[in-house]
């Protein structure tokens, strides 16, 4: 059972509070957890030295939303977010090699973008990506709710944004024609409670992000609790495949680290702000606490589960240290679908010139 | 046969829903209303309301949910009334589709095409009238036509969508598609090239008759089609006859096609046979005014590039006069003298010194 | 006293029923709304007869908004709307020859905008204009009421905007910061049931527009009754001056006449319905009635004011066709604020330049 | 004494703000943040909330509120965190802004300057990293320094902030104004000139040293400082000295600064004094890739501005090799003929094919 105040309604019922849950899959979804936090305090380590560069955003305290999250839907079921977006790119398939190489601008001949995304662009399979632009990706995802319904596929699709991006007027513009058209779009708001340094009361005249739909239902959660936040995610998913239309999710979240690597994320809330958050609050320790309770897991058990995570991410490390740059070709290649790039591209000077070459 | 581009478009819009279910034509007053401008005329009752789309005002929420749709396996086609009004999406144009490919190392596909009038209409102020074919022409990953993988921006005119131009059988046929990239040659000529796209060919049409019949200059015209890829190369080989390059567009001035084509010509082989600096015959670098008569002298016309036109072959070498010439001459002595004594040329400049100063 | 419904509220209480009418005050207002609907109806003609061109969108039917909301205001106090301004012009202390003039892009020396913006963009004091843009004017608008806030002047600021208009995703963004400013911003949605050719229904989630500013009180007004208008108006007027924040008025009016010239009005809703508007919701009929039953005025004193409008009408016409079109040099004026302009402006080809020689 | 150039905008911004009570500074994290790149830091200690104006991430909305402020008398300064999200508002400055004073025939004022940085960043991505010069200079109305009372883009570069330059005693009087549209030649030379803004002319400072070390190259460089209005005067002058121009700008090549002066010069009496076709040197014409290595090649640096350079001299007659030399006078000599025959000079030709084919 889940607790009490885990949800907070907007204009419908609540999931319900009673989950089942299996010892298996929950290990897991703690593993994954796991696993996501030593990739984000590795990627933090390798900005420090100079082996990532450029933005970086770690989501290091909100590892429930994205594991929870996929917990909750098939790998046919489509999710987009923003920038801060590591730990979806893992839960949604790619290696923490595949991640890391990314950052490192090395190339592991992953999917995740060949380079040229870096931290803020990373794809797989039926995971639309990090977006640079805050908002842009609402709209973008409330199309990709709109294929689903196109083309008939029962699949639901779940749109990330945050408290700061809450404001955007794209926003509205997709919460607006998902409801007129009825799609099965998943709007779902991860209130970190800041955006850069403004607080959500400073960026926004209301802070009940589950309810900004107006005309469209939403569901506050408790986004520490994974347990919950799974609950939520496959209620919504009945819910947008039996034609209610779109819904507004809010995971009430935190993050530990600044907004990315040039923010030391103290001076807009104090220190013992955060303190508070990891120590009452952090999903790690609290689904542990379940696990432990429930007998599932044992201390030691944990401890080991710890030391996986490590090894996995130092070997990963490991191949991506290993793994070469890019090929300078690269700088021309994918500007365009294959096949239908123009004879060649300008470089910097008329002399410079790139002629394609896919490699198979 | 006879049809307008207004009746063309529809045509083609038609064939493109018929031959691919994935595609589909959505933006404001599109369906129900026929379109702003009847484009879409007949569709609606042709393919109904899930494939015929009409949109709220809302630039942004549109086609960033007609982004997401192609990002997700279908063909959107996204009608801005204006491209005026594609301002407000246009971060989604450019960031959210034009960029993703590259992004994304090629592990996404965005085929969508953007289009509706673009440049001048009459009487309807600068808010309503201006050319975006230079902004758009600069960005890597845009292309111009309807079956292309690749994001499209496909630029039409609203005063041209009820002049009607003859087809031929092969144009017709539902399968026709005209080659991405290849400019057209519409009038064949030996004196002075025609570049334009859209509205100003007309009058490119009409000022090459005047110019024949009052100066018995033959103008050769190019209809670029596609603005990017620019098909240099059709131009450059049309030079290389004229010697001479006129560019007409309905665009501001400044950053326009008439800067882009005087530095590819210059960059080219065509630089060498120029008699004369390209002619750059544009918008008047002002906002659209109303006024009938201030409009009249905002945009290119028939006189215009006519003046423009016989500015052009009076600025090169077979109309100078004789003193002229002596000038020419004597500075080419003079330049050749400069730059090549230290190589050792002295007979050279000596005879052509001679023929400047003496044999006069 | 206000009938019954004449206003709805959203979390907040209603205006008084109670309304103190002085005669001579709504005779004026009586005749001001004659006076623009004529002024509307020669538009129309002399759009017909070719005088007028582009873009003209009418206000003919919605006239109480304008009037109404001009009689609760003072001259001091500031509004903004969009493309189907006329009215607003003319309340706003245009005169009848300055619109028509403007329109016909004939010169009166006037204020409305020297002939450069046309039917869409006319200006007077505290009116910041007509806007072809849609939904544009409402930030714009936020920040005209920022600036009376920052300039501490107890001045209102209305910012009009249609039911179209109302779900462009800046309007929340305007909405957003004024109400986290607190803003004496008074939005006012005129909802006169179609953006072109599009129901409220097909383009809103929720056609309730007086609360879709969620977090911000709303009122929802019978924007056929003069009086409540004007009720309503210096409501919020009150309201916004006492620093309760912003306010969201919606005015639910009808347009008898098409989107603009080029929409005869009839594909998208019944003759019926218009019929029906303008047999029982008339604002100039409604408050003819009112007079009438008052003793304000008499049958013959209502004819007198239409013939005594018919000739205003008139003679501004008869102005106007007299006035010269704007001097060809006016091309190149107002681009720049006088005394900073650049030396010249290019014209459309290198040889036309604009000089920029601003008269006294 | 030296000074950043974060520190010289900062004190610039000071300057403004002690000056004029209407000047205010607004845009995201500029307040208590301090700016996110530090630019408005202690400015909101010094001002106050009310001058130093933190918004919500919504740059539509708070672009069109500050124009809607600058309407009504105050004096903006808008401060975009990066201009590649001015995008979502670039409407604002276009439509709202820059076109405003023209359509209202010169009754209405916008003073405002849109600021932020510009261009490329390091390790960013595509979203993060475009130039958007090219796009604001070809708009009418549009200008760039502070004090003026037209709308101002001010394109910064974020990787330039930290850099420090001289600054003489006259640059910090309060009342210094940069002259608008005035270049400034930052190095004279005299065999070419080099022309670029912002970050890229670091690059051409560095280049000019090794071009004179390595090819005894003496090379002079401008700096734009204002992309509209671009001072031709002052790159006509340099390059009728230079005989060469080479262009260097960090943005997309097609439609850019490059295009534009190659353009102009063509247009300029220093056409004639060419040695060799303009130079362009740009950024690649991809999407900015993240990947170190590939990053480094998309972008103008020391190294390529120099092969510019010397590709440039190369191009030019006093390189050229005897054959050339011949082809050249042949040509001229063939061309003199088929032109000028009919106006009969055949001495003048008969010379030149002399010296052409018979001297050698
Ligand atoms: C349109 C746009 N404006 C501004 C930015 C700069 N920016 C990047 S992230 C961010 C804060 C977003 O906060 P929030 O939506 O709460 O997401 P979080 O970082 O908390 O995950 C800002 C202002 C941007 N990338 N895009
Ligand atoms: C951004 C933008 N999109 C589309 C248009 C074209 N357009 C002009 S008016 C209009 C309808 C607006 O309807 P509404 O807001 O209800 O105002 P009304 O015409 O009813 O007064 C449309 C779609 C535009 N001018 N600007
Ligand atoms: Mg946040
Ligand atoms: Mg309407």
């Amino acid at each position: 059972t889940l607790p009490e105040g885990s949800f907070q309604t907007y204009e419908c019922d609540p999931p319900s509070h009673d989950i089942k849950v299996n010892k298996e899959e929950t290990i897991n979804m703690y593993k994954q957890m796991v696993l996501m936090r030593r990739l984000e305090t590795t990627a933090d380590g390798l900005y420090k030295s100079k082996h990532i560069r450029g933005f970086c955003h770690l989501c290091t305290g909100q590892e429930a939303v994205a594991v929870g999250m996929e917990a909750a839907i098939t790998p046919d079921d489509h999710v987009i977010t923003a920038y801060r977006c590591h730990g979806f790119t893992l839960v949604r398939g790619q290696t923490p090699h595949a991640i890391l190489a990314e950052l490192m601008g090395e190339l592991a001949f992953s999917l995740t973008s060949l380079c040229k995304g870096g931290s803020m662009h990373m794809f797989s399979k039926n995971f639309y990506g990090g977006n640079g632009i805050v908002g842009a990706q609402v709209p973008v995802g409330a199309g990709i709710a709109f294929a689903q319904q196109y083309l008939n596929t029962k699949q639901a699709t779940y749109i990330l944004y945050g408290d700061g991006a809450a404001n955007q007027g794209q926003v509205f513009e997709a919460y607006n024609i998902s409801k007129l058209w009825n799609l099965p779009a998943i709007y779902v708001c991860e209130n970190n409670h800041y955006g850069m340094g403004t607080s959500a009361s400073r960026s926004s005249a209301d802070t009940n992000y589950f309810a900004r739909g107006q005309y469209i239902p939403g569901l506050r959660v408790n986004g520490m609790d994974i347990l919950a936040v799974r609950q939520a995610c496959s209620w919504a998913k009945d819910w947008v495949l039996s034609d209610k239309g779109p819904l507004v999710l809010e995971m009430v979240t935190y993050r530990y680290g600044g907004h990315s690597m040039s923010d030391p994320g103290t001076s807009y809330r104090t220190r013992e702000e955060i303190q508070h958050m990891r120590s009452t609050n952090d999903p790690i320790t609290g689904l542990k606490q379940r696990l432990l309770d429930l007998d599932f897991l044992t201390e030691s058990e944990t401890k080991q589960i710890d030391k996986d995570a490590r090894a996995t991410i130092d070997e990963a490390v490991k191949l991506a240290h290993n793994d070469p740059f890019p090929d300078e070709t690269e700088l021309y290649t994918y500007i365009f679908v294959e096949g239908s790039e123009p004879p060649f591209v300008r470089g910097r000077e008329k002399e410079e010139v790139g002629h394609v070459v896919h490699k198979q | 046969e006879k049809m307008t581009v207004r009746d063309a478009l529809n045509q083609a819009l038609e064939e493109e829903l018929i031959a691919d279910e994935r595609v589909f034509l959505l933006g404001e007053e599109v369906g129900q209303y026929n379109g702003a401008y009847k484009v879409s005329k007949g569709l609606l009752d042709k393919f109904g309301p899930k494939r015929i789309i009409d949109t709220p005002i809302t630039e942004a929420g549109f086609a960033g949910l007609a982004v997401g749709a192609a990002l997700a396996g279908l063909r959107p086609i996204c009608e801005f009334m204006t491209f005026n009004f594609a301002m407000q999406a246009i971060d989604h144009i450019i960031n959210s589709a034009a960029k993703l490919h590259y992004m994304a190392g090629g592990t996404v596909q965005c085929p969508i095409v953007f289009r509706g009038p673009n440049g001048y209409a009459a009487s309807v102020g600068a808010q309503h009238s201006q050319d975006y074919a230079s902004w758009y022409g600069s960005i890597p990953g845009l292309k111009a036509a309807i079956r292309d993988p690749n994001p499209v921006v496909f630029l039409e005119n609203e005063l041209q969508y009820g002049v009607s131009f003859p087809i031929s059988a092969e144009v017709l046929s539902k399968d026709f598609q005209l080659p991405i990239g290849k400019a057209k040659i519409i009038r064949e000529g030996k004196d002075v090239t025609l570049v334009a796209h859209s509205r100003p060919l007309n009058f490119c049409l009409e000022a090459a008759e005047k110019l024949q019949a009052e100066d018995g200059i033959s103008a050769e015209i190019i209809n670029l089609r596609s603005i990017r890829p620019l098909d240099v190369d059709t131009i450059v080989a049309s030079v290389k006859k004229t010697n001479h390059l006129v560019s007409v567009e309905s665009g501001f001035p400044f950053f326009g096609l008439g800067s882009e084509l005087s530095a590819l010509i210059m960059e080219s082989e065509a630089f060498d046979y120029l008699d004369a600096p390209v002619e750059r015959v544009t918008g008047a670098d002002v906002p659209t005014p109303y006024a009938f008569n201030l409009e009249a002298l905002a945009f290119p016309t028939v006189d215009t590039i006519q003046w423009g036109t016989e500015a052009q072959l009076g600025n090169s070498l077979r109309c100078l006069d004789t003193t002229t010439w002596k000038k020419i001459i004597f500075l080419l002595a003079v330049a050749l003298m400069q730059s090549v004594d230290k190589k050792g040329y002295p007979s050279l400049v000596h005879a052509l010194m001679e023929v400047a100063y003496f044999n006069w």
